[in-house]
């Protein structure tokens, strides 16, 4: 991690347009963000059913869940040629609609930054311990993750 | 041998299986997180219908992990964020 | 296009987050963004020097313009699963860090939301008739794309 | 035959290179958008100096276009969006 990439966790709003302007340097000219937001629909994996949610509460086991974002910030810049990175996931209550995670990418490359920018949303659902409960009007459920393993 | 222990941290669907966030083990040298998760899943039977995974200070491990005075274990569901 | 897509030219700043917002349908749970800003640093192709830009100058040929955004934005959809695509680029002057283009799109799955996203910025750096000029402290020049011939 | 007009537009670089960002000619049944560019070449020679394309009607077109009565030309540079 360099002094322009960060990792960190809110339990305030997230404003995608600031997250991304703080992975700029100078030199580049673009940025690839993905955010993830709480959708009122979701489709039961098992039922296939789908599901109206009211809102989200998400938590972290915090300090691991930085530490674990901040070594996918550091293998991502290790593999691919990118130059900042910057990941902030949002916890506690969401309603519909919010911002639950933003990653931007700053590279000289825009490929770089597109495969970067997948492959640490990719990494972030498997690895950091951050957990999403979905609420609805009749009950409510902690969603788990389908990795099969133990991450490496 | 006396007093080793270990804080055993919960979140989520765990949490909500045992009832806490946190507890307090007595260990020997031969105690691993399975023997823990097992020990918990006899007293919240809701603890076993999920597939567990358990980090010991702030990194994943294995289950069979011997643990030592002071460590902090986690013990947790598949993760879920983005 | 749908009605959820868009296809926007403004002299006013563009704000990031209300583009990801707007191309958001309810049973999609992340977007896509490319964003273009306005750099300090520009590296010319000639010789190969680094120069320092004061501002930017963007014209474009409007109603072609939005013609040809939408063009991509057929293309896109019938090319990949995605949901909603939204294009809005900036016209006039720009200062330094201000952002030139913001192209968002929302998919069901991430891996079609990249790609899309990736081959949108593309051709719209080779179709669109928008034009990028960089003024200096002592000079100007309309930069000239790379295009070998006319987009087809 | 009298009369066809036709109306070019200049952007970036053009409007620069010719000092207009809009003409107007009178065409016949033979006009090329190649032959204004070699026309506007002629008065102004820093037009000379781009690769450029060419738009009829808002639509990308050969320079070989003929050109028909109230045609909208474009003469640009490659574009540099983005």
């Amino acid at each position: 991690m360099s002094d322009a990439d960060f990792t960190e966790l809110t339990t305030e709003p997230i404003d995608i347009t600031s997250v991304a302007r703080r992975v700029v340097p100078p030199e580049c000219g673009a940025t690839v963000t993905l955010d993830g937001y709480a959708r009122r629909l979701t489709k039961d994996k098992q039922t296939g059913e789908t599901r109206e949610t009211d809102h989200l509460v998400y938590e972290a086991y915090e300090p691991m869940a930085i530490k674990e974002m901040q070594k996918l910030v550091e293998e991502v810049k290790a593999e691919f040629e990118i130059s900042n990175v910057g990941i902030v996931h949002r916890l506690g209550k969401l309603e519909i609609g919010e911002t639950s995670v933003v990653i931007s990418v700053a590279s000289p490359h825009r490929r770089a930054a597109f495969a970067a920018c997948e492959w640490l949303i990719k990494e972030l659902k498997r690895t950091v311990p951050i957990w999403k409960k979905e609420v609805y009007a009749d009950g409510e459920v902690w969603i788990e993750g389908e990795a099969s393993e133990p991450p490496a | 041998m006396a007093n080793r222990r270990t804080k055993v941290l919960f979140f989520g669907a765990t949490a909500d299986a045992v009832g806490s966030r946190e507890l307090e083990f007595s260990i020997d040298e031969t105690t691993t997180a399975n023997f823990l998760i097992v020990l918990l899943s006899q007293q919240h039977p809701a603890l076993a219908t999920h597939r567990l995974l358990v980090a010991v200070n702030e990194e994943y491990a294995d289950a069979d992990t011997v643990l030592t005075d002071g460590d902090e274990i986690a013990i947790f569901t598949a993760v879920s964020g983005g």
